[in-house]
C-alpha cells in the first residue's frame, strides 16, 4: 500500500502530506523517483527533505528541524485553497464508491453516535481544495460501503459533476489505495484497476460494500522493488505504522 | 510594568471561571500546555468549552473527567494511538457526562480564529462545502459571493476567552517567543479575551527584545505568565524536550475503560500535587526526552 | 533542485511581462526593492500596475518614468519629506501620462492579499465604511454581515502576477529569511502567481533551515532569485544598512520640475549600468549607512 | 503642539503612533506621564520603550530593534479592528468642523485633482476603528475648512449618531490639536477648548474655515513644563519634525 501511494507522488509536486502511512510514502517518493518533491505539512511546515528518523506525528522535533518553512496553519491552508497544492493523501474509517470519506461518526445521529470517531482535523480541507486525492484505506466491507454515515471529506458526493454543483473550485479523489487492490474514479465513481499480489478481483468483491465496477485493464498491481522495501524497512525498521496490517 | 507572573495554581484560580471558553493545543501535536489541562482538572473546572484544531489527548482527558460542556474543534483523539477512549464514552454513551460538539475542520477554526484575530465577523471559504460538517456545526452559513456569484461558506469568528499557550521563553509582561510549528497559536492568541502564558522559562525583557519577529504574542494581550518548565509533556517542544510517543500508547491501552481512565487521571493528574511532581514522577524518563537542539543560525537587528 | 538565481537584468527581462502587477515596497518605509524599480525603468516597462501600501518614493519614481498605467495603493509619497511631485504630475496634469488609481487605506491592501494568499474571494471589513476611499477605488462592495445584520465592506482579493521581495537572505531555490518589520510581504508573496526574491546574500540551504521560522516565503512560490546586495538604498535593511533619509529629502527637492526628475533619473538610474554601479557611485556616502546590528539571543531547533 | 498631544495620552493605553509629531508625543507621554503607554507601529511593531533615537520613518531600524513584537501589518490592524487600540494620532490636509479627514485628493474631481496628496495610509484605518482620535493640524483657514473635498479619514461625519449609522463600530475625533489651540467634539462637532499661548479665540475664528463654536469655559492651554520642552529638545535636537511650525 505504501508503495504504491509512493507511485501517485510525481516529482515536484508539492504534497499535502498527512500522517502515517503517507508520510512513508512521500519518503519513498523522494528516494526514488520524485526527489524534487516538497511536502506540506498542515500544521505549518514546509520540506523538501524527509525527516532524518521515523515519525509518530507531523509535530515531532525531527519533522521541524531541517524544515525550510515553519508558518502557521493558515499559511498552508492558505496555499491548499489558492489552488497551489498539487495531492494530497488521506484515509477514513468509511469510503463509499464515490470516494467520499467519513472519519467523524459511526451511526445514523450524528448526536448519538454509535461509534465517536476523531473527526475531520485537516482531511476534510484537503480533501475539497487538493488538485488530487489520494485516497487509502484498509480493505474491508466495513469500511467500503455503499454509503457512508457522515461525509466528513467530500468525494465525488453523487458522481457526475456533484463537486462543481455544491461549489468546491476542483479536486477529487483520483485513487483509492487499499489493502487488496488500487482503484480509479472513473466520472466520480471507483473502478478496481488493479489487485494486489495475492487477492484477486474476486476476493476484492467480497471484501467490498459497493457493486464492484471492474476496469476492462484490470491487472495485477506491480510488486515493489526491492529498493523500495529496502527503504520502507530503513525508515521504519520496528513496523510501527507498515505492520499494522496496512 | 508590574510582573505577570503567577503560579500555575493562581492562573487557572484567578483566569478560568466555570463556563469559560478555552484555546488550547493550537499549535496541533507539539506545545499542548498539558500542564494546565491538568492543573483544570485538579481545581474541577465545569462546563467548558475546549476550542481548538488537534489537542491530541488533551481533550479527552478534560472530557473524561468532566470539565467539559462543548468541544469546538476538528479531531479529538490520540494521534498516534487512534482513537479518544474519554471523548468515546461521553459521546457514545453519555458517560461522565454529554458534551456539545461543534465539528470543525482544521481550516475552519483556523478560519474561525483569524476571523477573532482580525476583528472580523467571518470569514468567506470555499472549504467544506459539500462536507455534511457545515450542518452538524450549525453555525456556519452558505452564501454567494457578491463578486463571482459562487458559493461560498461563512465561517463566524470564535474569540475564546482565554487562550492557554506554551512557549520556550516569555519576559515578565507576557512577550512571547515560540519556535517551531505555530498551528493556530498566534490567531487564538490575538483572538482572546484574555491569553494565559506557560513558559519552559522566563527571560529578560533584552532577550525578547533582541529577536521580535520571534515573538508569537505580544505582552499587551497577555493576562498571566506562567513559569513552568516541562509544561507541555508527553507533547513535544522544539529544542527542548521530544514527544513522549509511549507515554501516548500508555495512556490509550490504559483508558479503554471508564476504571482504567479513573486510575490514569488518579495516578498522574490528581495523585500529583502540580506539574513538578509530574516531572519528579516520570523522573528518568522525564530527562530521557530532554534536548538542546542545533542553534538557528545568527541574525542581527 | 535547480538553482533560480539569475541576475536582476535577467528577473526583469525574463519575468516581467509590460503591463504586469507587481507588489513592490511591501514591508512599508524598510526593505522596498529599489534596486528592482529602477531596472524597471532601464528596461523601459510599460502599462505596469503597481500594488503596494506605501511604496515610500519607489512608485513616484516609476510613475514618473512612465511605467505605470495604474496604482493600487495605499499612500504614495516621500515619507520623511512629503509629497510626491511625479505622481503629483500624473494625476494633475496627465505628465508623463495619466494614470489610474485604485485608492487604498493600509488595511484594505493588506487585507486584499490576504485574501489572495488565503484563496478567499475577499474579506468583509468594518474600515472605511463612510469613508470616500471605497467610492473612489469601485472595486469594493458594501453588505450585511449576515450574523449580526450589520454592515460590512467587501475588499475583493488581490493576486499580483509578480511580488518582488527584498530579504537579508536566501537560499537558491528562495527559501527566504526577511527580519525586522514584514508589513504585508507575506501576505503579498503568497498572494502572487510569481515572487521574486533580491537577496542581500544567497545562503546554503543549511542557514535557512536552521531556523524555519524566519522563512517569509517558501521556494516553492518562487520564481527566480537575485543576489543584490544594497537593493534597498535608500530604504533600510534591518541589521544590514540604514535609512538614507538625506537621499529622500535631495530627491524631494531635486523632482519638484519636470526637468529635475528627468534629470534625478539620468543620474541615479538609467546613468548607471546597475545596483553595483550605483552603490560605487554612492561611495562612501554607503559605506556610512552599512551597520552590523545586535545578536539575536539564540534559539535551538 | 505636542506637548499638548502627549497629554492626550493616558498611562496603560495602547497608543497608534503614527509618524512625524505622534511619534515625539509619544516619547513625551512615556518619559512623563504615561510610562506604561505601549506604542503600535501599523507596519508591524509594537515597543513599550521609545526608540533610543530620532526617527524619520517608522521603519528605520532603530524603531525595530529592541521591540517587543515585529509582526505583520495585518496582525496590528487586526488589534486595531478588534477594539485592542484605544487611541490613535492623524494629521491631514484639511479637517472639516466635525473631524473629518482629507488626504487625498484637493478638488473636486477624484481623477483629476488640483493637489494630489499622498493618500490615507493607514489614517482612515485609525480614524475608522481606534476607540479615539487625535487630529493634529497646522491652524490654518484653507486646513480647517466648512467642509473637505474628500473624506478619506472619517471623523464624525455629518455629526450626531453618523459613525452607528454608517455601519463604523465606534470612536471618531475626540480633540483636534492645532498651531493655535485645541477643539473638543460635542455631539460630533468641534468646540474651541483653549487657545495656546500668544493666540486668542479671535484669531483662531479668523483662521479657521467654519463658524466657531466656543466652550464656556475655554481658557489659555496650559503652558509646556520645562521638562517637557527639554525632552523634546532632546529628542529633536535639530528641530527636524518640531521647527515646521508644528
Amino acid at each position: 500500500m505504501v508503495a504504491q501511494a509512493a507511485r501517485e507522488i510525481r516529482d515536484g509536486e508539492r504534497v499535502f502530506v498527512g500522517l502515517r502511512l503517507p508520510l512513508i510514502a512521500f519518503v519513498v517518493a523522494k528516494r526514488t523517483h520524485a526527489p524534487n518533491a516538497v511536502g506540506l505539512f498542515e500544521l505549518g511546515v514546509v520540506r523538501d527533505a524527509p525527516a532524518a528518523e521515523l515519525l509518530y506525528t507531523m509535530g515531532d522535533n525531527p519533522n521541524v528541524a531541517g524544515a525550510v518553512w515553519c508558518a502557521r496553519t493558515i499559511d498552508l491552508m492558505g496555499l491548499l485553497q489558492r489552488g497551489d497544492v498539487d495531492a494530497g493523501f488521506i484515509g477514513g474509517a468509511e469510503v463509499d464508491v464515490h470516494g467520499n470519506l467519513n472519519t467523524t461518526a459511526i451511526g445514523s445521529d450524528r448526536t448519538h453516535p454509535t461509534v465517536q470517531l476523531p473527526g475531520s482535523g485537516g482531511g476534510a480541507d484537503i480533501a475539497s481544495l487538493a488538485h488530487r486525492l489520494i485516497v487509502i484505506m484498509p480493505h474491508d466491507k466495513r469500511r467500503l460501503r455503499a454509503s457512508v454515515d457522515f461525509i466528513t471529506s467530500p468525494g465525488h458526493g453523487t458522481g457526475g459533476d456533484w463537486r462543481a454543483r455544491v461549489g468546491l473550485p476542483r479536486g477529487g479523489p483520483s485513487v483509492l489505495i487499499t489493502t487488496l487492490g488500487v482503484f480509479r474514479f472513473v466520472d466520480g465513481s471507483a473502478v478496481l484497476d488493479s489487485y494486489h499480489p495475492g487477492a484477486s478481483v474476486d476476493r476484492i468483491r467480497e471484501a467490498t460494500g459497493w457493486s464492484l465496477r471492474v476496469a476492462p485493464t484490470v491487472r495485477e498491481t506491480d510488486a515493489p522493488s526491492e529498493e523500495v522495501l529496502a527503504i520502507i524497512r530503513q525508515y521504519d525498521p520496528h513496523g510501527f505504522w507498515t505492520r499494522r496490517g496496512e | 510594568m508590574t510582573s505577570k507572573v503567577v503560579s500555575l495554581r493562581e492562573a487557572v484560580a484567578r483566569h478560568v471561571p466555570d463556563g469559560a471558553s478555552i484555546a488550547l493545543g493550537c499549535a496541533l501535536e507539539p506545545a499542548i500546555p498539558f500542564a494546565f489541562a491538568h492543573e483544570l482538572i485538579r481545581q474541577r473546572r465545569m462546563g467548558l468549552e475546549l476550542i481548538g484544531p488537534i489537542s491530541d489527548i488533551a481533550f479527552d482527558q478534560l472530557i473524561g473527567a468532566g470539565c467539559v460542556a462543548r468541544v469546538s474543534a476538528a479531531w479529538v483523539g490520540n494521534v498516534s494511538a487512534g482513537l479518544a477512549h474519554a471523548y468515546r464514552r461521553a459521546m457514545e454513551q453519555g458517560v461522565p457526562r454529554r458534551i456539545e460538539v461543534r465539528d470543525h475542520s482544521n481550516f475552519s477554526i483556523a478560519q474561525a480564529l483569524l476571523a477573532g484575530a482580525l476583528g472580523a465577523p467571518y470569514l468567506p471559504t470555499r472549504t467544506l462545502l459539500g462536507s455534511d460538517i457545515p450542518r452538524a456545526n450549525g453555525t456556519f452559513r452558505e452564501a454567494t459571493d457578491p463578486f463571482s456569484g459562487e458559493r461560498v461558506l461563512l465561517i463566524p469568528a470564535i474569540t475564546p476567552d482565554v487562550a492557554v499557550i506554551a512557549v520556550q521563553r516569555a519576559d515578565e509582561d507576557g512577550n512571547a517567543h515560540l519556535w517551531g510549528p505555530w498551528g493556530v497559536t498566534q490567531e487564538a492568541a490575538l483572538a482572546a479575551k484574555s491569553v494565559l502564558v506557560l513558559a519552559d522559562e522566563i527571560v529578560e525583557r533584552a532577550v525578547i527584545a533582541s529577536d521580535p519577529n520571534r515573538t508569537i504574542v505580544p505582552g499587551t494581550k497577555v493576562t498571566a505568565v506562567v513559569r513552568q518548565p516541562g509544561a507541555c509533556h508527553p507533547s513535544p517542544l522544539q529544542g527542548r524536550y521530544r514527544r513522549d510517543h509511549e507515554f501516548f500508547h500508555e495512556y490509550h491501552n490504559a483508558t479503554r475503560s471508564l476504571a482504567g481512565f479513573e486510575a490514569w487521571i488518579a495516578e498522574w493528574v490528581t495523585g500529583v500535587a502540580d506539574r513538578d511532581a509530574y516531572l519528579r514522577k516520570l523522573g528518568a524518563r522525564w530527562e530521557a526526552l530532554r534536548e538542546s537542539g542545533k542553534p538557528a543560525f545568527e541574525v542581527r537587528f
